[in-house]
């Protein structure tokens, strides 16, 4: 189980569009790190895309356009509700995703503090 | 504030107090330096905004505009929108502001000035005014009109305590939304409000060498830096510590938990 | 200076003392005051100039620039030219700068910019990058940017005890006589020197009433102007005494017997 | 001869150009008021052409190009030196003619004082 769960994270951090998000994380802790790719694969496996699938369908190179920003806005925000915890526990779980987005060039909607 | 401070402390500010207005007092002394900036086209009449202000414009017309805005996060922070903007028509006054600078002897004979010459030379000659020639170049020339205008606004606010930044936005779609006619095309959009991350923002922005941006007598002979002069302008905050400042990652990690924005 | 003092006085001077130099390390101060000026568009590598000084700069090119600035009157006594232009070469910098302001944390993931971001929207996106775009649209925002740079040069300008003005010029000529590459183009020259007419020049000169260029929440509606607040910019100095003043007349006619030129 | 002074004098206020060049004389006391008109006549006199004529030929309308500028810079500085006096006061001589060609909207170039 240890074996098949190591492998299949190798395999997750071969994607080109994660190793793009895991390099502006190398200033976080380990553990940090850790989180947040876990939490992305989670999405992933969510939406049954890989990472690569996910940038690639968000956006038209072609038109320059966006394909599916409200599509993943949605599955963003449901992923975020699925955890319990405080706004701020639950919107964090959304922005590792938009960040994974971000960092491979493309914004998805934020989502306001209640406060705000 | 002394001029030197206010050119040093100015830098694009991205994180505002959204819950915290801006007096109207100080949104309207931003207006008044711009509109005392220097005009030398004589484009007085072109040079015009529209303000957009939380809790007094309709909400509906505010949040339009900040889409316009690509609803980048600080355009939804800032309590305070001016829309500058190119008034076209406003060359139509051209003649009567000229004489009007005539009447007062800003403009004297001395220099061949007279109300035979502004209709004889100047009304006729493109490069004097911009109607009688290619459109092109007139909007060029307004634009540059503009931005004297603009960045005296920016520097203002920087005076006022506040923070400031220029975005670009959809233009079609702010004229729309603030019902501007079709002759009036909106330049940039200026944010302003209390600042949410420190003034500082993360220290003074990086700029090209500056031997490499000025020359002396001939392009591409630089104008000597002197250092001293610099350390001068050190000491009295024109130049300010470069970015990134040592605590900046942590400032813009706390920023994010603030404002709930990836990091 | 205090800003509102620097705002309130600027004005342009039309006449000059042509014996007294302008002190070097001032004008170095004017070039550092645009250079920290905005640059929304990070068009850092676009504002350059040509400063010509008399005495310094070879007297032919000088006599040159002053004969494609129309031999005005002004230009030959001012001893200081700063020739703005912009190098729409320095555009390509764009990327390299856009990657600096991202690694100083001027620029945060959390509006979405990261390097991907810059390759995969910004670098193709005229609205960001204008030479994606049309060079129209590219020459009209470079001058917009050109205009925030130079009106902080003015007010330097001022804020130094100097006199200034932006004037007009044969760009083909300038050019060719200050050896600029074809992908310059010279914007406006400012002429810098200390004023041989009284710094007020005659008074502040006639603007538009602020209440028919600014507008609140819809182009049209009139941004109210508080009378109390133009006392207090009165009292600051930023508003100050209009043109003409009551002996304007006298001055130019004693500015005309001193250079030797008609009434 | 007061009589036919006079005449003379009323034909030549006539003429456009020198209306538009007395409007601005309006201010000063008549006596320089006379003076000025009294040299512009003179001028006039010497270069064998009306006020209206000089004004007309040294611009063209047509092209917005100058025609005869040397052709007048040359006998206005001949106009300046043909009197005594200083370098200011033959100057001044010449002036008035520029004045009288910068109220109809055009410019001569001036000469540059001695101690510039």
């Amino acid at each position: 189980m240890t074996d098949a769960a190591e492998t299949t994270a190798t395999a997750f951090y071969d994607f080109e569009t994660v190793q793009r998000y895991a390099a502006g994380l190398e200033e976080l802790p380990e553990q940090e790190r850790a989180q947040r790719l876990g939490l992305l694969q989670e999405f992933s496996a969510m939406v049954g895309r890989t990472p690569d699938e996910m940038v690639d369908e968000l956006f038209d190179k072609a038109t320059h356009k966006y394909r599916k920003r409200g599509f993943y806005a949605g599955r963003i925000r449901e992923f975020s509700t699925k955890a319990p915890g405080t706004w701020a526990e639950q919107n964090f779980r959304g922005n590792v995703i938009r960040s994974f987005f971000i960092a491979n060039g493309y914004r998805i909607p934020l989502d306001k503090p209640p406060w705000m | 504030m002394e001029f030197k401070q206010v050119v040093g402390r100015r830098r694009s500010i991205r994180y505002y107090q959204p819950w915290r207005p801006v007096e109207r007092e100080k949104i309207q002394k931003i207006l008044e330096a711009a509109r005392l900036q220097s005009q030398h086209g004589n484009a007085s009449d072109i040079r015009k905004a529209v303000v957009v202000i939380k809790g007094e414009t309709p909400e509906d017309v505010r949040k339009a505009l900040v889409e316009a805005l690509y609803s980048q996060p600080q355009a939804e922070q800032a309590p305070v929108h001016i829309v500058w903007t190119i008034d076209m028509s406003g060359w139509e006054k051209l003649r009567d502001r000229l004489l009007e600078l005539l009447k007062v002897r800003a403009l004297t004979p001395s220099y061949g000035w007279s109300e035979q010459f502004v209709d004889t030379v100047v009304m006729p000659t493109p490069d004097f005014n911009v109607l009688a020639g290619d459109r092109t170049f007139a909007e060029w020339l307004s634009a540059f009109e503009s931005g004297l205008a603009v960045g005296s606004a920016l520097l203002a606010a920087v005076d006022e305590g506040l923070g400031t930044q220029l975005l670009t936005g959809k233009r079609e779609e702010i004229r729309k939304v603030l019902g501007m006619p079709e002759y009036v095309t909106p330049t940039q959009v200026q944010i302003v409000g209390y600042p949410a991350e420190s003034p500082e923002a993360g220290g003074q922005r990086p700029r090209p060498d500056f031997e490499s941006l000025y020359f002396s007598g001939k392009w591409g002979v630089s104008f000597k830096r002197d250092p001293r002069v610099v350390e001068q302008l050190q000491s009295e905050g024109m130049i300010q510590t470069p970015a990134p400042l040592p605590w900046r990652a942590q400032e813009v990690r706390a920023l994010a938990a603030t404002f709930g924005l990836p990091e």
